[in-house]
């Protein structure tokens, strides 16, 4: 299990190159990269605040707990924060089991939990203007299904 | 003991930390002090239905009791991943 | 969209890290990787045979689909046949979305399709013997979810 | 018409392929002259619940009708993935 919150730029590739290897009862990994989108055209940055030292605890109880019920046999979380452009990467999460139902289950639940669950905070600053995304209601729904 | 601020929490009290010298016995009583000092808590604490807490590092609610709380926390719903 | 059916070692990582490049609403991207597992530490080869000519025809349709019930901005399925070693991979599939939640049941479709829909069986090779690979009810009735 | 076999089929039957002349108008009378001509075809097409058919690389049933199919591939279930 390895967990990095981190404002330097991460290669997706490079991570899922080094994931999981050498388990010869992995039959399956999943990954799940969120990248930095600009549909509209004008963002230019994408600014994401943390909170230091509680930002890792959180996202270590949350892997651990997805480790314990899937039986993972591998698990990565990268998380970055300070100033991302369009099309940076803004995490990471991989996970390796024994068949395709866990490795999918536990990489959506991780996926669920930074979401509403791991201190941090998006601000979207565009040409225009700047600011903080907003919770949605979905994303704290999605959690009363794990 | 140590009071965060973060995001737009942070940006209306215009400080990401301060120290808080209180009696307070859960986070609500801290809140109300707080809001009652001056007129940029009053705004940043306006709406607590959209306001979050962690009691050193752990996220908790505003009911909970601050003895032995070094560290609060005050943040918006968490929008990472 | 890119569709490989290939007896040819893959490499999953180079995969990903030309995937979905330069499209700048992709906002989540999924990737799962099938594994050769040998837990029992007998495995000497995994053999897939498949149906040339279906077998192609029959991932495009379901990749097609996928990409337009979930909007893909990119679409990836990799598949091999020959003879795997234990802990190289079998398959891959990657998925490009706006959101997650359009990443991750477009790529658990397609895995759930490739499974019982795509003209494919496994026989394990091993010191003692040699067995194909049984379908899964379970497999089946993953289909009636979608 | 050309009959394909794969898989355990392919290894009972002892052939991948053949041309067959047959006037059968479905899938499933197709199977019942196989059936019919050797043991080893008996044998593949023993439990036909545990066999697939393709026409035309389409996937299809025992029932289907086999005007102007020129290829038929039976097959177990799928175990891709």
């Amino acid at each position: 299990m390895e967990i990095r919150v981190t404002s330097d730029l991460f290669d997706p590739s490079a991570e899922l190159s080094g994931f999981a290897k050498g388990r010869m009862d992995t039959g399956a990994v999943v990954t799940f990269t969120g990248v930095v989108r600009d549909t509209a055209g004008d963002l230019k940055t994408m600014r994401i605040e943390h909170y230091p030292g509680m930002t890792e605890k959180a996202i270590a109880k949350i892997a651990g707990e997805a480790q314990t019920r899937w039986s993972l046999t591998d698990c990565l979380v990268i998380h970055r924060y300070g100033d991302l452009a369009p099309g940076e990467a803004i995490m990471m999460v991989a996970t390796a089991a024994g068949h395709r139902a866990e490795a999918f289950e536990a990489a959506e639940f991780l996926m669920d939990y930074l979401k509403s669950r791991a201190p941090f905070w998006k601000k979207e600053i565009t040409e225009t203007g700047a600011e903080w995304v907003a919770a949605k209601d979905d994303d704290e729904d999605a959690l009363s299904r794990w | 003991m140590d009071v965060l601020y973060f995001a737009w929490l942070r940006e209306r009290i215009g400080i990401p930390k301060e120290t808080v010298e209180t009696d307070a016995a859960t986070v609500s009583e801290l809140v109300a002090e707080l809001v009652a000092r001056e007129e940029r808590y009053a705004t940043a604490f306006a709406d607590t239905s959209a306001v979050r807490v962690a009691l050193d590092q752990e996220l908790s609610d505003f009911d909970a009791a601050l003895d032995g709380v070094r560290e609060v926390a005050f943040f918006p719903p968490m929008t990472g991943g």
